[in-house]
């Protein structure tokens, strides 16, 4: 599943850069594949009998110490915030999945300081976190499906959010409009972990 | 627009690429150690430690302000992209003689994120470390929130002093005090006209209308005061330094400052030259002493075109230390 | 494309306004002496004097190599344009302390003209000069033909060295073997691949097809050796240093030499760093020895893209004259 | 004549500095003009009762010591090669001009050491030195006219030749097709001096 949403990140790197040079300084799709290559090759050297929590971690220590920037840390936080809190699960399922959701969630908004509306990727991984708490009772397969809607919809809703953090804050109004790019890479994210989770 | 015929090789490959030849630059002076730190060797035992650093693709800072009375080191990220947290632990530790590291770096989101969990880890570690954040840049927030400014050029006067600071302070405590009051002391303020580009996409940073220019806009293309009219060198000089001194830093005669007017790229050395002319006559007019000059393309954000001025006041204390010499491939100092 | 938004003032003036603003720059060593030369004050008496010269537009050359242990002084012309006659009369008074003058400037047309009517007019109110030009520039003439080469960016390395003489000569003789030497061990090759502009007019200096870069152009846009396509860095540097090699100065494992690479202009401390890293592999792979690097933006020609290397060869005396300490607007050396 | 000269010139600066940057660094027309300008305040402060040679002198000294350039000096020794050629005359007629054009061609031919097919000014000006001689016959008006056309050929045929100095030298053959900026500066200078002598 981390592979896919590895290579889901690095195809859409002209996308996500996109999404930056509209707020940022517009590098934010090269970080994620830079983080993401890194992630293919380290989990290539784990076994085939590495827990799941381990290969979270495995794949945010990769991002945190190949992609630098703001996202280098907030989305190695995620995988590595997710990790703490499904500590030797053996398998996924729609509680741990929402778990690990609720600990990525936590971390980055201890580390990055963002609340929801300060148009940053907390506001689609903050409305899937939540999503996924209540989805809990259902099947993991459509709890990934609403969990990746709720993260669609935070992307959405960022458009009408003004910056006020990280490199946009200084653009204020004229970022009105635009997605954060971070919150098009958690949606893509989950977006896919839940197409791998559905089998298709 | 075609692509720059930039002069490099595999466009992902820039960053990785631009610190060995860096090193070959220092000629045996400093080193890369770990995976992007530049390092100073033959460090003086027991030397409180100073580590800069930032995204690459400004050359020639921060890396090349590593150097004898100036950084120890830089810890040195992908193109526009704050080192990770690792290599300013690798930094951190390279530089540390046993009294700690201060951290000093332009104040941006993914700096602080990086620089603060290196922090972390070196702490983990037993290292001593401090942070002090570069804000010189005027029109980015104001008076009252300098704490969301950034750091542009006026990082190469504050990294100048707390360079020869590090080389004489009794400990990190003295070095921060210093540092901070270098900072606190500087005031920038640029204007943009023309983006620079991103290498592995080719794809410039910004863009801005034919006839206006970015009056305080950031060095990668962050918003500014106000987009204006391109004007004349002798128009816009006052503008600029109107914004410095309706700043809250006072400058009044008899004061005594560093003066640096920076390029970000492609603004020839004839326009810097020029711009300083009129800077000077009115600085003169306030009776404003500049004690040293800086000019060039110090800060830059690859072909970019812009400009800014920078002012450091000096006290006695800045002022003995401003006058040490200093190396580097970035700025050297008889 | 659009009228470049330079920052200038009235586009006429910009040589006369950067040699105020150069002035400035310089902060109380060195003057603006009659209509265009830069002179160092405080001249030692009895100095044989070194004065250099040419076009402005080029700048931190060739007025910022004004300096300590460098020129004595800078006639400079209008933006590209050697300086009339009367200006190096000037300029070669405000520099004799009585034991002559040395002219050392590249190797153009208009600048040859000029500073030798200057040198005639000199010479006739009893001004010992001598001329030692600059033509480092291999692409631009057969070996045999080495009177045709124009002078390139190797003129920091050969004004450096020549400097350092000029405080140690016993007289202008010495002074002249000295430089001569300096310039026929020094050999430069250049890419250009994009123009500057001419301030006045607007207009760009020279064009090119946007896929090829000109291998061995000249730092106006003049004819090298071929249009090549757009190439890497790592492909590019082995061929340059090839026309250096293939020319009739012998590099040989041992030798030691001073390595520039420079930028025109827009050409990013990057690029020149990528290239530097690459260059210094193959001098290592020959046993070439690289005393000291000089790496940026040293001779440029406007907002111009493109790079040079240029290889100065030392013996024993030249390697005691780079040793030495200078400093100036262009070019500092602790 | 001298002045209306200047004011051709000044007028021509465009397309001046286009034929040098076919060639050259497109900066002629620029340094001509800056030269003229100077000529204009210079002889502003003459006298009206200056000789003739001192004028062309007056403005020769202006062209060197403002122009700068390769064509400072050639420029200027026109004026103060042909000045020299004809000292203390008090009227211009067809023999004196004719005087005037070879002391300017022999002063820069010596200056520049350029030969005729060089590719520079001297090919609009040597030929034009020429027909003088053999035109002295006639009017000064006719001499003139017949002087301007010379120059004025010079100038065309200098489109076929190579250069081989100046800053145009290392271009060889690319050279063809184009004139000489300098040649085009000389035809404008003597078409200007025809049409004043001839009251146009
Ligand atoms: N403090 C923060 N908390 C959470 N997310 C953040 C924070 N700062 C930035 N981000 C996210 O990082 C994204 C930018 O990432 P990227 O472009 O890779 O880094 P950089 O800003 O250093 O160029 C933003 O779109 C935003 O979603
Ligand atoms: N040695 C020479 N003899 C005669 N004319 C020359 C010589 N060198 C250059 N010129 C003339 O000068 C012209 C170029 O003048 P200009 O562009 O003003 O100077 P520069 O070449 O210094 O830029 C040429 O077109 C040519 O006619
Ligand atoms: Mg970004
Ligand atoms: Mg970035
Ligand atoms: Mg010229
Ligand atoms: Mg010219």
């Amino acid at each position: 599943m981390v592979l896919r949403v590895a290579d889901a990140i690095i195809a859409a790197e002209d996308y996500l850069s996109e999404a930056d040079r509209n707020l940022g300084d517009g590098d934010h799709g090269i970080g994620m594949k830079r983080g993401m290559l890194a992630v293919k090759e380290k989990l290539a050297a784990l076994d085939g009998a590495t827990p799941i929590d381990k290969i979270f971690q495995t794949a945010g220590m990769a991002m945190m110490s190949s992609m630098g920037g703001a996202s280098g840390v907030i989305f190695g936080s995620f995988y590595l915030g997710g990790a703490k809190a499904v500590p030797g699960i053996e398998t996924l399922d729609a509680t741990s999945f929402a778990a690990f959701l609720q600990g990525a969630c936590d971390a980055i908004m201890t580390r990055g300081k963002a609340q929801p509306g300060d148009k940053t990727m907390v506001d689609a991984l903050h409305p899937a976190a939540a999503a996924a708490q209540t989805a809990a009772i259902h099947s993991l397969a459509d709890a990934a499906e609403i969990i990746a809607t709720a993260a669609e919809g935070g992307r959405e809703a960022s458009k009408e959010m003004i910056a006020t953090l990280g490199r946009a804050k200084t653009l204020g109004e004229a970022t009105l409009g635009h997605p954060d790019a971070g919150a098009c890479s958690i949606a893509i994210i989950l977006r896919t972990m839940a197409d791998y989770i559905a089998g298709k | 627009m075609p692509l720059l015929k930039k002069i490099i090789n595999d466009p992902n490959a820039c960053a990785a690429e631009l610190l060995e030849g860096l090193v070959e630059a220092y000629n045996g002076a400093a080193r890369l150690e770990g995976r992007g730190s530049i390092v100073m060797n033959n460090l003086p035992a027991g030397k409180v430690g100073l580590l800069v650093g930032g995204g690459s693709g400004h050359e020639p800072i921060y890396h090349g302000l590593v150097g004898r009375n100036l950084a120890d080191g830089a810890a040195c990220g992908d193109i526009f992209a704050a080192p990770p947290p690792d290599i300013v632990l690798e930094g951190a530790q390279a530089v540390n003689q046993g009294n700690g590291v201060l951290f000093l770096y332009g104040n941006y989101a993914g700096d602080v994120l990086n620089f603060d969990l290196g922090a972390e880890f070196a702490r983990d570690m037993g290292i001593e470390v401090e942070t002090v954040l570069i804000w010189d840049d005027v029109p980015s927030a104001p008076p009252d929130k300098k704490h969301n400014r950034r750091g542009i050029a006026g990082l190469v006067p504050i990294v100048k002093l707390a360079g020869a600071a590090s080389t004489k302070a009794a400990n990190l405590g003295e070095l921060v005090r210093i540092t901070t009051k270098a900072r606190d002391n500087t005031r920038s303020v640029g204007v943009s006209s023309a983006p620079g580009s991103i290498p592995a996409t080719g794809k410039p940073t910004f863009e801005l209308p034919d006839d206006v220019i970015g009056l305080g806009m950031g060095i990668h293309g962050e918003k500014g005061v106000a987009l204006i009219p391109h004007q004349t060198a002798d128009e816009l000089a006052p503008k600029l330094l109107d914004i410095i001194f309706g700043d809250d830093l006072e400058f009044k005669s008899g004061d005594e400052v560093v003066l640096l007017v920076n390029s970000l790229g492609s603004t020839t050395m004839m326009e810097l030259l020029i711009v300083l002319r009129k800077v000077k006559a009115l600085l003169n007019e306030r009776g404003i002493k500049v004690h040293d000059t800086l000019v060039g393309p110090y800060v830059t954000c690859q072909e970019m075109a812009g400009m800014s001025i920078s002012l450091t006041k000096l006290d006695a204390e800045l002022k003995e230390l401003w006058d040490m010499p200093c190396s580097s491939v970035c700025y050297t100092k008889m």
